[in-house]
């Protein structure tokens, strides 16, 4: 805990040094890629369910929000409540029918559930189809506030999600991870915690999707690729030694990584991926040898 | 009206019949024991409780209410608890953490106290720690509560997931081969423990083959041999029973 | 020479050291018992001498062969079989295919089959389940099916991780019955049981382990008449 | 840095490196560096050096955005690219907010000039002008029932609704391929199932290739025709050059139709060791363009910039001479059809 | 309508093709490798540039024979290495783990083509063109015919290695309880590299028929063949390689079918729709057993 407020602290004072927009905009997309993590967390990290298609809740956060606000020309903030009953719906909608699901089936469930969100979107009038939407209000035009409202909510979603793990909910939600037949025989309603994981893991991918839309003020379908939401996979897969802190620095890491390494352009995507082998490799050798 | 009471069970799995015709009741504060040859059916027949399977024929009650086609969470909360035999717990989870799932439907925390950490989460939790503590002292747990279960000597993880049952502050106990993996010692622990369980009202459904336990604990003995409840009684009239010797306990054992 | 030899050997779990210490051997032909309380560390001690987890120190040799760079593989093809705790059969694979691969080290197919067709007699159970899926069986047929497993590749030492458990008792009878027949035919044994006047009656020779450390260790009437031993094991 | 006088003058440049259409961003890079070598072996532009700084945008708005952000930090004078819509759209409040103009040489969608910012440019003719030279083209040769195929790409979808729209009761309706894939039996079927006599493609090559491939493979005998997205060489080879013939295709001025084009090719060849590809040539003349107004406002401020560019008259391009509309779209556009003949696009007269 | 079943059967024999390997890997250390599908492109690269180096010395079908044997063998010791490099280490490490790995290999072979062939799609230089015959009311070529055999029969004699062989036994003994497999005798190491040596073979050879069927690659092209084959080896049921090629059938014919109904717009919802309701129904997939529960 203490920890993460020092953390926290030395975030903050970033300002103080860069006021560059660049710096500010690549730590306000790592930012918005550790809540997605936080909200991905819940669901893989603590329930064990295999989610191949996170980035569909994120694109239902930013799609509502952007819809709303450039159609009926209200500020982003007020979009809120109605991005909270999408994801709430999605995810009622989607977990519903398929969380009787076991792990790889689910997989294939949510990969679809993502495809047919990102396509869904690319062939609609409404969501501006392939090109998307564009001209969406910011939630703060300048780029220190926003890098501040970034990390403030993104502290709190992760406070809140490590919190919900440290619960009752969140201790339910690993007895399925860990035996979900046990867990069930013992009277936990395995269904609905498991429902209770999806929707709340959505909620935080919708609420990210808020802060993104406000980000790039223009969304498309090809933010919310499979490769986004395996590459947030990644990064709770990578820092989670059952930690939310290290997803935050997986998070950080698989968020910038490709922006450091733009001075190689036609090589970065290759050296990113070698360094994904390596640092998974060298963290484990860590846990080996300790 | 008895406090479990089953009917008549039958379960196949393809042409074979696993449990045919089991028909037992159990009244409050006493404890059946269930044998029989390995593959007789009895686990099974705990399945069909539980709810894990469903049987094709019969039926279960709980106070005269029928429960078979319940979810396993859903006649857990009617009160029955089990252990298992191939032991099923939580491996990467503490200890504590294993015995508070049987505290699951007894722990009530609001999703805003969860996020706020007001006061009264963390009393809540506060309890339940305390609780799942002092179950693994009933159950006479003496390893490290903060230790992930898969990590512990087998006998020690049987003391976890009875504690995890206790916890759920059952009416039914049923207990899969309790004494299996335990030495003389802590044989004797568990003896002592199953009569506090019963004498607090519980009932004990436990499914044994180390005779000398069910003599020792049992009120009454119903053997399955086949799929089918070859007899039932008080322990001395099934330890001299000619078919429950022949199917079961051989010759030597019916002297001890 | 005896068959199995360890010598001052020490397994730790990432820092938690669970055998410290421990020296003991079992000769050709021999049955010895290795008793414990939980936790004592036998189940560790067995899996060391498969190759499944690495001492940290000491040495481990079958036959005079040191066991250290060896894989599990190599090991059980050096002639060791173990029948480990919690059965371990292989669900999804039928109880005739769990049998084969028990004989997985031998070339000769057909020289599988027989053997598994000569445990099926010895045990008629699996022989009774022989297409069933193996993780449907019974806890005490998956019991014999371990046991069965092991047996095929006869094994110069066979080591048997609780091996009555869950068996009702006139199976256990049969199997502990088996367990000397085999013995008789030449297979060292290695044996862990919670039953300990089953096991001390079987075996010649035993060791008592407590908290990862040799206790006591002696001949096997010896133990029997230990007043420490029938404290805590026979009562 | 703008202050230093002599320092070099940075045109910032954001292109898909990475991702699906990684395959055209060398293309644009190639094509705005040969334009600015050429003007440095002139002396460059106020005395000063041009430097080009190319940053990948993975045709991705997040990648886009941080490429817009990091050429706006190191004060670029003007954006020579942009690709595709949906990425490129995101960069245009970044530029716009830093009064740096932006010059576009490849994206088109509508959407990028409806916001009406004051700094955003277009030098790709706009979907509609093509759509309407592609119908105007059908009804001469009276063709009634055309399908139209697209990928779903912004740029494909919006030419093939401008041109379904347009075609009235003639479009015989429209059938999607997924960009990237090799198998379009499924499409060629659809199309094959509504009997056209006109196939219009307006997805990019390499799709297009395989895909009038296969559909010549079916068995279709009718005509097809392309959108300029599509016109490149490797179409022909991707499809086999058999197969190709006769494939028509709608198109803003090709080098090979510019005089001294031919030096400009083999220039790029030496230079690149390939051929030129989509959109080397808009990238190219995107650089001179900005040059130009650079010259003319004899300053790399914004504003007088943008003003600059808004006054640009008749500047020759590869597409033809160049005016901007109010709106900063071409006032012209010259659309031309060409056809398929051997192993390249020729002219149609 | 025939032409419809046609096309989907064919487009789902690749699917299924590449899927078989997939499957495979997959159900002995259900590893979700990622990397599948570039392997699959990694073959068709290796395929172009032997071609091309052939092309003075023989060419048309006996050149594409060699090729393929070449290639087969180089994605095959691919996969060996790139398991030994990457996947090995975290044996013990928890399963999602090694997907990680897995994405970092998918895209280090991704850019790695990328950055020696560039970006720009290739031409293979040897093509199979047939002739399309009528049959059934569908067009369809000889070389069509031969991709879909060539499914079968290498599904056929999967499933029989798997199933019936002393190899396959110990290769399904790994994926139940790796532990036990050690105390059976079985070199778990050893076991796992040759089924990545035969899967990545397998993947390399579809993508060298991809190469020479369709005649266009490019360095991004495993990428949704590696989705599909994933989905496709799902859909059947885990590990089970019937289930598998009837995955990638049943694939193939829902975007056909998609693409016939919906003209192409819908087609990935219409599938992958239909996916999700079919699992909803039967949740162990087409050829998958129901998991047994024994408590
Ligand atoms: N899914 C199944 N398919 C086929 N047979 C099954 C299945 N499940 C259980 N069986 C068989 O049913 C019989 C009863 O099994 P059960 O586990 O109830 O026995 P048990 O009495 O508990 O034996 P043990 O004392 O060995 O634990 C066994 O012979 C077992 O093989
Ligand atoms: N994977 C593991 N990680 C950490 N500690 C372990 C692990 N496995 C066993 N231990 C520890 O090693 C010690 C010895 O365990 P072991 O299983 O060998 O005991 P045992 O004598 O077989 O007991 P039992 O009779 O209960 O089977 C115990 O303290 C246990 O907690
Ligand atoms: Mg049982
Ligand atoms: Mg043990």
């Amino acid at each position: 805990m203490k920890r993460a407020l020092l953390a926290f602290a030395a975030v903050a004072t970033l300002p103080v040094f860069t006021i560059s927009p660049y710096v500010l905009n690549m730590a306000a997309t790592a930012g918005i890629f550790v809540m997605l993590a936080a909200g991905l967390y819940i669901v893989v990290g603590y329930c064990g369910l295999l989610d191949l298609g996170f980035a569909a809740f994120f694109a239902i956060g930013a799609y509502t929000s952007g819809i709303l606000a450039t159609r009926f020309e209200l500020p982003l903030v007020a979009t809120l409540p109605a991005v909270l009953c999408a994801t709430v719906l999605a995810g009622i909608v989607i977990g519903g029918p398929t969380l009787r699901l076991r792990s790889d089936y689910l997989a294939i469930v949510t990969l679809g559930f993502g495809e047919i969100v990102r396509v869904t979107a690319t062939r609609l009038e409404i969501t501006g189809g392939p090109t998307g939407i564009y001209g969406i209000p910011p939630l703060a035009a300048d780029p220190v506030a926003f890098f501040y409202l970034v990390l403030v909510v993104t502290a709190l979603a992760l406070t809140g999600a490590a919190r919900l793990g440290r619960s009752k909910l969140g201790r339910a939600w690993q007895y399925v991870r860990e035996d979900e037949d046990a867990a069930e025989a013992t009277g936990i309603s395995t269904y609905r915690v498991k429902l209770a994981a999806y929707v709340l893991g959505s909620v935080w991918g919708g609420l990210a999707g808020v802060l993104f839309a406000s980000q790039l003020s223009a969304i498309s379908p090809a933010s919310f690729t499979f490769l986004q939401s395996a590459l947030v996979l990644v990064a709770v897969v990578l820092g989670a030694a059952r930690n939310i802190t290290g997803v935050i620095l997986a998070a950080a890491f698989v968020a910038v990584t490709p922006e450091l390494l733009r001075a190689f352009p036609d090589a970065r995507y290759f050296l990113f991926g070698v360094l994904l082998v390596v640092v998974m490799l060298l963290r484990h050798r860590r846990r080996a040898t300790a | 009206m008895s406090l479990l009471s089953v009917r008549d069970l039958r379960l196949s799995f393809g042409g074979l019949t696993v449990v045919n015709g089991v028909s037992f009741d159990l009244e409050p504060a006493e404890i059946l024991a269930v044998i029989g040859p390995n593959g007789a059916g009895k686990t099974s027949a705990f399945n069909c409780v539980t709810g894990v399977y469903r049987p094709q024929r019969g039926s279960v009650t709980v106070d005269g209410r029928p429960i078979t086609g319940l979810p396993p969470s859903r006649i857990a909360g009617l009160g029955l608890a089990r252990t298992f035999q191939n032991l099923r717990l939580f491996p990467a989870m503490s200890a504590e953490d294993n015995v508070r799932a049987g505290l699951h439907r007894a722990t009530r925390q609001a999703l805003w106290d969860v996020l706020l950490h007001t006061p009264r989460y963390r009393r809540s939790e506060r309890e339940s720690l305390e609780q799942a503590r002092h179950w693994l002292d009933v159950a006479g747990y003496e390893g490290d509560p903060g230790q992930p279960a898969g990590t512990l000597p087998y006998g020690e993880q049987r003391r976890v997931e009875l504690a995890r049952a206790l916890a759920a502050g059952p009416r039914v106990l049923l207990l899969d081969e309790p004494a299996a993996g335990l030495n003389h010692a802590e044989r004797s622990g568990l003896v002592r423990l199953i009569r506090e369980v019963r004498s607090t009202g519980v009932a004990v459904l436990m499914i044994e083959h180390d005779m000398g336990l069910v003599l020792e604990l049992a009120d009454r003995v119903a053997v399955l041999d086949r799929g089918r409840k070859i007899a039932d009684g008080p322990p001395d009239e099934i330890r001299t029973d000619q078919a429950v010797i022949d199917a079961y306990l051989g010759d030597a054992d019916a002297a001890a | 020479m005896p068959l199995l030899e360890l010598s001052g050997v020490d397994i730790s779990y990432g820092g938690v050291r669970a055998v410290r210490d421990l020296s003991l051997h079992v000769g050709d032909g021999e049955i010895v018992a290795l008793l414990g309380a939980n936790g004592a560390g036998k189940s560790t001690t067995l899996a060391a001498i498969s190759g499944l987890v690495r001492p940290s120190a000491g040495r481990i040799s079958l036959g005079g062969t040191d066991l250290a760079a060896l894989s599990p593989a190599a090991i059980v093809r050096l002639g060791a079989g173990h029948v480990p705790e919690g059965r371990r059969v292989f669900g999804g694979l039928t109880v005739r295919e769990n049998l084969q691969l028990g004989g997985y080290v031998l070339a000769d197919e057909r020289e599988v089959n027989r053997r598994v067709a000569a445990v099926c007699e010895l045990l008629p159970v699996l022989a009774e389940r022989r297409a069933q899926n193996a993780a449907t069986l019974s806890g005490g047929e998956q019991q014999l099916l371990a046991i069965g497993r092991a047996l095929i590749a006869r094994p110069r030492l066979l080591m048997l991780d609780e091996p009555t458990m869950g068996l009702a008792p006139r199976m256990a009878r049969t199997v502990l019955g088996l367990v000397k027949e085999i013995n008789q035919q030449g297979t060292s044994v290695l044996l862990v049981e919670q039953n300990a006047r089953a096991a001390l009656g079987l075996a010649q020779r035993g060791y008592v382990l407590s908290r990862g450390r040799l206790g006591l260790h002696g001949d096997a009437a010896g133990l029997r008449a230990d007043r420490r031993v029938i404290e805590a094991y026979l009562g | 840095g703008g202050g230093d006088d002599t320092s070099e003058i940075v045109l910032g440049m954001p292109v898909p490196l990475s991702g699906d259409s990684a395959a055209i961003g060398p293309y644009m890079r190639n094509g705005a560096q040969l334009a600015i070598d050429e003007l440095n072996a002139k002396g460059g532009v106020l005395g000063r050096k041009l430097k080009l700084a190319a940053e990948d945008d993975a045709c991705d708005p997040q990648t886009a955005t941080a490429a817009a952000t990091k050429l706006v930090s190191q004060k670029v004078v003007a954006s020579v690219g942009g690709y595709c819509s949906g990425a490129t759209l995101p960069t245009l409040p970044v530029f716009d907010r830093a009064k740096i103009p932006v010059v576009i040489p490849a994206a088109n969608s509508d959407q990028l000039f409806e916001k009406k910012l004051p700094y955003v440019f277009l030098i790709n003719s706009t979907g509609t002008q093509q759509a309407g030279t592609a119908v105007e083209w059908a009804t001469k040769q009276s063709l009634s029932r055309v399908v139209v195929v697209h990928d779903n790409t912004s740029y494909s979808k919006n030419i093939a609704d401008l041109t379904s729209a347009a075609l009235k009761e003639r479009s015989a309706g429209s059938v999607v391929i997924t960009k990237g894939e090799a198998e379009h039996g499924p499409a060629v079927t659809a199309v094959r199932a509504k009997n056209p006599d006109l196939v219009y493609f307006t997805g990019y090559y390499a799709d297009g290739g395989l895909f009038i491939r296969q559909l010549r493979q079916a068995g279709y005998t009718g005509k097809i025709m392309v959108a300029d997205g599509s016109v490149d060489k490797q179409l022909i080879t991707i499809a086999g050059q058999d197969k190709a013939q006769g494939v028509y295709a709608t198109m803003t001025g090709l080098p090979e139709f510019t005089p001294g084009a031919e030096q400009w090719i083999s220039k790029y060849k030496e230079k690149f060791g390939s051929e030129p590809g989509p959109y080397s040539t808009q990238s190219y003349d995107a650089v001179r363009l900005v040059a130009d107004a650079l010259t003319r406002a004899a300053s790399t401020d914004g504003d007088k910039l943008r003003k600059a560019l808004e006054e640009t008259k008749a500047f020759p391009m590869f597409s033809g001479p160049l005016s901007f509309t109010p709106q900063h779209t071409l006032a012209v556009s010259g659309f031309v059809i060409l056809e398929v003949k051997g192993s390249r696009f020729e002219l149609v007269k | 309508m025939s032409q419809l079943i046609w096309n989907g059967l064919f487009t789902g024999s690749f699917y299924a093709l590449v899927a078989l390997g997939y499957s495979m890997v997959y159900g002995i250390i259900r590893l979700l490798n990622f990397a599948h599908g570039d392997v699959y492109m990694l073959g068709a690269f290796i395929g172009y540039y032997c071609l091309t180096l052939l092309s003075g010395v023989t060419s048309g079908l006996p050149a594409l024979l060699i090729v393929l044997v070449v290639a087969m063998l180089a994605t095959g010791l691919a996969g060996v290495g790139i398991e030994r490099l990457a996947y090995r280490p975290l044996r013990q490490a928890p399963r999602l783990a090694v997907l990680i790995t897995a994405v970092g290999v998918s895209f280090s072979l991704e850019y790695g083509v990328r950055l020696i062939a560039g970006a720009d799609p290739k031409v293979y230089p040897v093509r199979l063109d047939g002739q399309p015959v009528e049959l059934l009311g569908a067009r369809l070529t000889a070389e069509q015919l031969v991709l879909v055999a060539v499914a079968f029969v290498l599904m056929g004699a999967l499933h029989t290695l798997v199933m019936r062989t002393r190899a396959g036994r110990a290769m399904r003994a790994i994926a139940a309880d790796p532990k036990a497999a050690h105390l059976s005798g079985i070199e778990v190491g050893q076991v796992i590299a040759r089924v990545f040596f035969l899967g990545s073979a397998l993947a390399g050879a579809a993508g060298v028929m991809a190469g020479a069927y369709y005649g266009r690659i490019e360095f991004l092209m495993g990428f949704v063949i590696g989705l599909k084959a994933f989905t496709a080896a799902v859909i059947g049921g885990i590990g089970n390689l019937p289930g598998a090629m009837l995955g990638g059938l049943a694939l193939g014919l829902l975007e056909s079918f998609g693409t016939g109904l919906t003209g192409g717009e819908w087609r990935d919802v219409f599938a992958f729709g239909c996916l999700i309701v079919f699992l909803v129904a039967r949740p162990q997939g087409i050829l998958g057993e129901k998991a047994v529960v024994r408590m």
